[in-house]
C-alpha cells in the first residue's frame, strides 16, 4: 500500500470535508481561545480598576475607523480571489489576491502611524493598564496580520504554481489561507469597538 | 497533649473541629471505598488468572452493583458538599464574629516575614502608605495620623488572646504569600493588592507558628513566624510592652506639627523621617 | 466547497458585495454611536450587538459558515462554549 | 531504530519507497509518523529521566538538610550559584523544583503520551497510511525539540533557570531572574507544538479512519487520543495568552499581574504602572493546567483499556460507558480550573460552582476506573509485563483519584491547600498511574515499532522493585500533609509541626533512590532488546486493532493493503469465532 493520505483535495464522503480544511478551523477553534484568553483579562483588569478611560479620549478613532474600513474591503478582496479561482479565472484571482496583500499591507502602515503617534507622546505599555492592553491586543492582531500577508504572498507567487498540478488542492488552501485571514478581521472586529468607542 | 506529630496538628481553635471531622469522614469512605475495590481486585486476579481448563467468558453479564456503588459515591458527594463544605465554608467565610468583640489585627507579607498591626488602644487603624515602607516602617503606617500614633507593629510576631475572637486583615506587599496557622486550621492566600479577612478564635494558650504555605522566593522556608495565643492579661500586659514609648510619640507629633506648617505639596512622605 | 457550479459561485459574489455594504455601514453606525457618549453600560451593549452582527455577517458569509458541515458547526459550538467560560469567570472571582 | 528487523517486511512497494530517502530525511527530518512518534518517545524518555534526576537531588536536600553531597563527583558537577562544596543554595533548590514539575509534565510525560504512543499507534490502530498533515507532524516534534533545549539552556543563564514553581505565578516570577523568560520562551515552543499536534491527531481520526471503522468501532485508546486532543487544542492557548502577558510585564514592563502599591525588598518597585491582578494569572494558568491533568491521565487510561482487553482474552466490560466517560471527562475538565483557588479570597459563589463541578468530575472517573476492574472479572488473564503495569495503574490512579476528594472540597482543602498532601495525591495520579501506564505501553508496542520482543523477566525486574519503591516515595506524603508540612520547602526542619515527620523524608529519599536503581533493568531490557530481543511477528500478543495486521516493524505507509474494518475492536473469545481472538480486519470466521 502506498503513503497516500485520503481526502487532501477531495471531502471525505461522511463529513464532507477536507483534510485542510477541518485542520483550519481547528486552528480557528484554538485562536478563538487565544484571544479569549486575551479579552478575558481586558475584562478582569477593567472591571477591578478604579477608573478607565473611554479609548476615544486617548486613541484615534477616524484612523482606526479607516483600518476598520481597510480591513473589511480586503476581506471582501479575499473571498472574491477565492471565488475567481472557483470559476477557474487565475488572471482574476491574482489582481483580487494582490489587492488583498495591499489592504493587509495598507492595515499596517495606518497602524505604524498610530503607534508612532503614541510613542511620540510617551505613551507606552508600561504606560498603564489601559495602555498595556491596548499595545498587547492590537500588537498581537498585528503578527497574525503580518502572518495573512505573508501566506498570501505565498499563495499569490510562488504557491499558485500548484493551480496547474492539483486546482482543486489549491482551490482548498486558498480557501483555509480566506478562512485565516477572514478571521483576522472578525478580531478586529471586536477589538475596534472595545479599545477604541468604549 | 502533643501539639505536631504524624496526623492532624494539635487543633485549638473554636472553628477547626468542623475541617478535622469532615477530613477524617472522607479518609474513612476513602479507606472503605478503597479496601473493597482493591479486595475485589485481588480476588479477580485470582479467580480469573490464565490457566489450563479455564476459558474467558465473550458474553459478561451486566453487573448492577457497579451502578448502586456509582450512585452511592454521588450521593455521598453531595452529603459531603452540602452537609459539610458548604456549611462550614459558610461558617468560616461569612459568619464573622461581632466586630466590636473581637481583636482587629492587619497582617502584611513580605519577602520573608510577617508584619503584624495592631491598632492599638483607639482599636482603629492609622493609615498606611507604601511610599513610607521601609526597614524601620515596614508596615509604612503614617505617624502623621493621629489614629495611627498608638499602633503596634511587630514582626513575625503575633501575639492573641485566648477566647476572643480574632479578626486578621490579611495582604502582601510584593509577592502572593500563604498565611498558615496550622493548629488554627487556617489557611489563606496573601496577595499583593487585595485585602482579605479571616477570622479564628482559639480555646486553647500555648506557643505555636505562622507559616508560608505559598513559594515565595528563596526563603519561603524560612518565613516562619510566632503564633503565641496567651491568656488575657498576659496578651494585655505583652501588648502594652509593644506599643510606641511616649517620646517616640511626641517626636511624631512635633513632626507632624512641622510637616503641616510648611506649605510643602507631599507631607505624607516626609514626615516619617524620625528614626 | 469544490464542486460548486458557475452559477452558485456568481450567486455567491452576487452576496459578498452586499455584505460588504451591510459591514460598512454597520462600521458607520458603531463609531456614530461612540460619539453620542452614551452611558457606559447602554455604549458597551450596542457596541458588542453591532460587532457581534458584523461578525456573524463575516463567519456566515466570507467564512460559509451558514450551510457548513455538521463537523464544523460542533466543533465551533464547543469552542463558544467554553470561550464563555474563559471570559466571564475569572472576572467574577469575588462572586 | 525501526529498521533493525528487515525479514518481515512484505514483498509490496511499501520497502521501496523508503530507501529513497537520504538518511537525515528518514529518521532526523522524518514525516513518517512511526519515526516522529519514537522521536518523540525516545526525547520523552530521556526528559523523564533527567526531571527524575533533578528530583533525586532534591530528595537529598528534604532528607539531610544542609549536609553536603555524599558523592563528591556529583558536588563537583555543580558552581557555586547551585551548590556550595556539595551543599543545596535554596535558590538552586527551587530551580530544581519548578524545572522538575516542568520537564516532567510538557517535556516527559505528555511528549511521551501524545506524541510518542499517539503518533505511532493512533494512524496505525485507525488503519491510516500517516498522519493526516505530515509536515505539520513534523514541526510539532521540533518545535518541542527547540523548546526542550531552551528550558535546559535556561539552567545556564545568570540567575540560573525559572524558580517559582511551574505555576509560575506572578509577582514572583515577574520579578524573577532571566530564567523565567527563557522558561516563558520555551512554554510557548511546547504550547504550539501541542497545538499543531492536537490539530493533526482531531483531523487524522475524523478523516483517515480505515473503511468501516465507525467511531463506534474505535479503540478504546483512539477515543482518549480524540479527546485529549480536543483538551490540548483548547486549553493551551490560554497559557500561550498568559504567557504572553507575563512576558509583555516582564520584558515591556507592562502590569498586568502587578497591582498598585507593590513594594520589593523594602522599596516601591520602579517602572511599573501597577493597576492589574496577580490572580489574572491563576485564572488563566489554571485554564490551562486542569485540563492538562487529564492530557496526562486520559492516553495512560486508554493504554491500560487496550493492555486489559488483550491480557484478559475478553472484550472490555461496558466498552459505551467508557466511552461515554472519557468524553465527559474531558468536557468537565474544561469547568473545574478554580478548584485550585479556593485560598485566593474567591467568594463564596464562585467557590460553590467550583466544588460541585468538582464533585461531578469525580463520577466519570470512578466509572472508568470501576469498569476496568470489572472487565477483569470473567477473563483468562495472562500475566505479561505490559499487564502487570496495567493492573498496577488500577489500585495506583485509585489512590491518586481518591485522594483528590478532600482536596476539591474547599473546607477539608483549607488545611491540606499547598502540604505534602497535594503532592502525594497529583503524584500517585501521574507517577504510579500514568508513567505505570505509559511503561505498559513501553512494553506492549514495543515489538510493533522494533520487530522484537522486550526480555520478560527483565520486565518484571523492572515491575516489582518500581510498584515497592514508588509507593515507598509517594505513600508517606499523605502523613506530612496530613501534619501540614508544606511544600516547596527547602529545609523541612525549620517548622516545628515538619519535624516529626523529618524521619519519613527519609524513607522517601532512599525509596526514590532505590526507584532511580529499578530503572536500570529497564534501561538495559530496552537497549539490549532493540539489537539482540527475541525476533516478534506481526502480531505476538494476539490482539484485535488494526495496528497488528500491519508488519511489525510497518514499513513506509504501514498497511500492506488497506484494512476494512468489520467488528469493534476487542472480540475476544467470540463464540463466533474458532480461535480465542478476532481481528478487527479479518472478515471470515478463523
Amino acid at each position: 500500500m502506498d503513503a497516500t493520505i485520503h481526502h487532501i483535495s477531495k471531502p471525505h464522503p461522511v463529513t464532507g470535508v477536507t483534510n485542510s480544511k477541518l485542520g483550519t478551523w481547528l486552528f480557528l477553534a484554538s485562536e478563538v481561545m487565544l484571544f479569549g484568553s486575551l479579552f478575558s483579562a481586558y475584562v478582569l483588569i477593567r472591571t477591578g480598576s478604579p477608573s478607565w478611560p473611554h479609548g476615544w479620549t486617548l486613541l484615534n478613532v477616524p484612523l482606526a475607523t479607516l483600518n476598520t474600513l481597510i480591513l473589511i474591503t480586503s476581506s471582501v478582496t479575499m473571498v472574491m480571489a477565492w471565488a475567481s479561482l472557483a470559476l477557474k479565472d487565475l488572471g482574476k484571482y491574482r489582481l483580487y489576491m494582490g489587492s488583498t496583500v495591499l489592504l493587509g499591507l495598507g492595515f499596517l502602515v495606518v497602524k505604524s502611524f498610530e503607534y508612532g503617534s503614541k510613542f511620540a507622546h510617551h505613551h507606552y505599555p508600561a504606560t498603564d493598564t489601559f495602555y498595556a492592553t491596548y499595545f498587547t491586543l492590537t500588537g498581537l492582531h498585528g503578527l497574525h496580520v503580518i502572518g495573512g500577508i505573508v501566506l498570501n504572498t505565498y499563495l499569490l507567487f510562488p504557491g499558485s504554481a500548484l493551480w496547474k498540478k492539483e486546482p482543486d488542492q489549491f482551490l482548498g488552501r486558498v480557501e483555509a489561507a480566506g478562512l485565516y485571514w477572514h478571521f483576522v478581521d472578525l478580531v478586529w472586529i471586536f477589538l475596534f469597538p472595545v479599545l477604541y468607542l468604549l | 497533649m502533643q501539639k505536631y506529630g504524624w496526623s492532624l496538628p494539635i487543633d485549638v481553635s473554636t472553628h477547626g473541629y468542623q475541617i478535622d471531622r469532615l477530613i477524617w469522614v472522607i479518609h474513612w469512605f476513602m479507606a472503605v471505598l478503597f479496601v473493597g475495590w482493591f479486595l475485589f481486585f485481588l480476588y479477580t486476579l485470582f479467580r480469573f488468572r490464565a490457566r489450563a481448563g479455564h476459558k474467558p467468558e465473550h458474553h459478561e453479564k451486566h453487573f448492577k452493583l457497579p451502578t448502586y456503588l456509582e450512585a452511592g459515591v454521588a450521593v455521598f458527594e453531595v452529603v459531603l458538599l452540602v452537609g459539610f463544605s458548604f456549611p462550614i465554608w459558610a461558617h468560616i467565610r461569612n459568619q464573622f464574629p461581632d466586630e466590636k468583640k473581637a481583636l482587629h489585627v492587619r497582617v502584611v507579607a513580605e519577602q520573608f516575614a510577617w508584619n503584624v498591626h495592631y491598632p492599638g488602644p483607639d482599636g482603629v487603624f492609622g493609615r498606611t502608605s507604601p511610599a513610607l515602607m521601609n526597614a524601620s516602617n515596614p508596615l509604612g503606617i503614617d505617624r502623621t495620623d493621629p489614629r495611627a500614633l498608638d499602633d503596634i507593629a511587630t514582626i513575625n510576631q503575633l501575639h492573641i488572646p485566648v477566647d476572643t475572637p480574632v479578626i486578621a486583615q490579611l495582604t502582601s506587599k510584593d509577592v502572593i504569600h500563604s498565611f498558615f496557622l496550622p493548629v488554627m486550621r487556617v489557611k489563606q492566600d496573601t496577595t499583593p493588592g487585595q485585602q482579605i479577612p479571616v477570622w479564628f478564635q482559639a480555646k486553647q494558650t500555648g506557643d505555636f507558628e505562622i507559616a508560608c504555605a505559598q513559594l515565595c522566593g528563596l526563603g519561603h522556608y524560612r518565613m516562619r513566624g510566632f503564633f503565641v495565643v496567651d491568656p488575657k492579661e498576659t496578651f494585655t500586659q505583652w501588648l502594652a510592652e509593644q506599643a510606641p514609648k511616649p517620646e517616640e510619640i511626641a517626636a511624631w507629633t512635633a513632626a507632624a506639627a512641622a510637616a503641616a506648617s510648611k506649605p510643602v505639596a507631599a507631607p505624607a512622605v516626609a514626615a516619617p523621617a524620625s528614626h | 466547497m469544490s464542486g460548486l457550479t458557475h452559477e452558485e459561485v456568481k450567486h455567491h459574489v452576487a452576496v459578498y458585495i452586499r455584505v460588504f455594504a451591510a459591514l460598512m455601514a454597520l462600521t458607520v453606525v458603531t463609531v456614530g454611536v461612540s460619539y453620542l457618549h452614551l452611558p457606559l453600560a447602554l455604549a458597551i451593549f450596542v457596541a458588542l450587538v453591532i460587532a457581534t452582527l458584523k461578525a456573524g455577517l463575516v463567519a456566515a458569509f466570507f467564512m460559509h459558515l451558514s450551510g457548513e458541515k455538521r463537523i464544523i458547526l460542533a466543533a465551533l459550538l464547543l469552542t463558544v462554549f467554553f470561550f464563555i467560560f474563559l471570559l466571564i469567570f475569572p472576572s467574577l472571582h469575588a462572586l | 531504530m525501526s529498521q533493525t528487523n528487515g525479514h518481515s517486511h512484505p514483498h509490496g512497494a511499501a520497502g521501496h519507497d523508503s530507501h529513497e530517502l537520504p538518511f537525515w530525511r528518514k529518521y532526523i527530518f522524518s514525516v513518517d509518523h512511526k519515526v516522529i512518534g519514537i522521536q518523540y518517545a525516545v526525547t520523552g524518555l530521556l526528559f523523564l529521566f533527567f526531571g527524575f534526576c533533578l528530583m533525586m537531588l532534591m530528595r537529598w536536600q528534604l532528607a539531610y538538610p544542609g549536609q553536603p553531597l555524599p558523592v563528591p563527583f556529583l558536588a563537583n558537577l555543580f558552581n557555586e550559584t547551585q551548590m556550595i562544596s556539595g551543599i543545596m543554595l535554596p535558590e538552586f533548590y527551587n530551580q530544581l523544583g519548578a524545572m522538575h514539575g516542568t520537564i516532567m509534565i510538557f517535556l516527559g510525560v505528555v511528549p511521551l503520551a501524545v506524541g510518542g504512543f499517539g503518533n505511532f499507534v493512533v494512524p496505525l490502530q485507525i488503519g491510516a497510511p500517516d498522519m493526516a498533515f505530515p509536515k505539520l507532524n513534523m514541526m510539532s516534534y521540533w518545535l518541542y525539540f527547540i523548546g526542550g533545549i531552551l528550558m535546559l539552556a535556561s539552567f545556564f543563564v545568570p540567575g540560573g533557570t525559572a524558580q517559582s514553581g511551574w505555576t509560575s505565578y506572578p509577582p514572583l516570577s515577574v520579578i524573577a531572574s532571566s530564567g523565567q523568560t527563557w522558561w516563558l520562551v520555551g512554554m510557548a515552543f511546547l504550547i504550539n507544538s501541542s497545538l499543531l499536534g492536537s490539530i493533526n491527531f482531531i483531523t487524522t481520526i475524523v478523516q483517515l479512519r480505515a473503511p468501516g471503522l465507525s467511531f463506534f468501532r474505535l479503540p478504546f485508546f483512539v477515543w482518549a487520543q480524540f479527546v485529549t486532543s480536543f483538551l490540548l487544542l483548547l486549553a493551551f492557548p490560554p497559557l500561550m495568552g498568559a504567557a504572553v502577558l507575563q512576558l509583555m510585564d516582564r520584558l515591556a514592563h507592562t502590569s498586568f499581574f502587578l497591582p498598585t502599591g507593590l513594594v520589593v525588598n523594602g522599596a516601591p518597585i520602579a517602572g511599573y504602572s501597577g493597576g492589574g491582578n496577580p490572580l489574572l494569572w491563576q485564572h488563566l494558568f489554571w485554564f490551562l493546567a486542569h485540563p492538562e491533568v487529564y492530557v496526562l491521565i486520559l492516553p495512560a487510561m486508554g493504554i491500560v483499556a487496550e493492555v486489559i482487553a488483550n491480557n484478559t482474552r475478553k472484550p472490555l466490560y461496558g466498552y459505551k460507558a467508557l466511552i461515554y466517560s472519557v468524553v465527559f471527562l474531558g468536557f468537565m475538565s474544561f469547568i473545574v480550573w478554580a478548584h485550585h483557588m479556593y485560598l485566593t479570597g474567591m467568594g463564596t459563589g464562585m467557590s460553590a460552582f467550583f466544588q460541585v463541578t468538582t464533585m461531578i468530575i469525580s463520577i466519570p472517573s470512578v466509572i472508568i476506573l470501576t469498569t476496568m476492574i470489572l472487565s477483569l472479572w470473567g477473563g483468562a488473564i495472562r500475566f505479561t509485563v505490559p499487564m502487570l503495569f496495567a493492573l498496577a495503574f488500577l489500585p495506583m490512579f485509585g489512590i491518586g483519584g481518591l485522594t483528590g476528594l478532600p482536596l476539591g472540597l474547599n473546607a477539608s482543602d483549607i488545611h491540606l491547600h499547598d502540604t505534602y498532601y497535594v503532592i502525594g495525591h497529583f503524584h500517585y495520579v501521574v507517577a504510579p498511574g500514568t508513567i505505570f501506564a505509559l511503561f505498559a505501553g513501553v512494553y506492549y508496542w514495543f515489538p510493533k515499532a522494533t520487530g522484537r520482543q522486550m526480555v520478560g523477566w527483565l520486565g518484571k525486574l523492572h515491575f516489582w522493585p518500581s510498584l515497592i519503591f514508588i509507593n515507598g516515595v509517594f505513600m508517606p506524603m499523605f502523613i506530612q500533609g496530613m501534619a501540614g508540612v508544606q511544600r516547596r520547602l527547602y529545609d523541612p526542619m525549620q517548622y516545628a509541626h515538619a519535624q516529626p515527620t523529618q524521619v519519613l523524608n527519609v524513607v522517601m529519599s532512599v525509596s526514590a533512590w532505590l526507584l532511580g536503581l529499578a530503572q536500570i533493568p529497564f534501561i538495559v531490557n530496552f537497549f539490549y532488546s532493540i539489537f539482540w530481543g527475541r525476533k516478534a511477528d506481526q502480531n505476538p500478543w494476539q490482539a484485535t486493532t488494526l495496528e497488528w495486521t500491519a508488519p511489525s516493524p510497518p514499513p513506509h505507509g504501514n498497511f500492506t493493503s488497506e484494512p476494512v474494518v468489520y467488528r469493534g475492536p476487542y472480540e475476544y473469545a467470540s463464540p463466533d469465532s474458532k480461535s480465542d481472538f478476532w481481528p478487527q480486519a479479518m472478515k471470515e470466521k478463523n
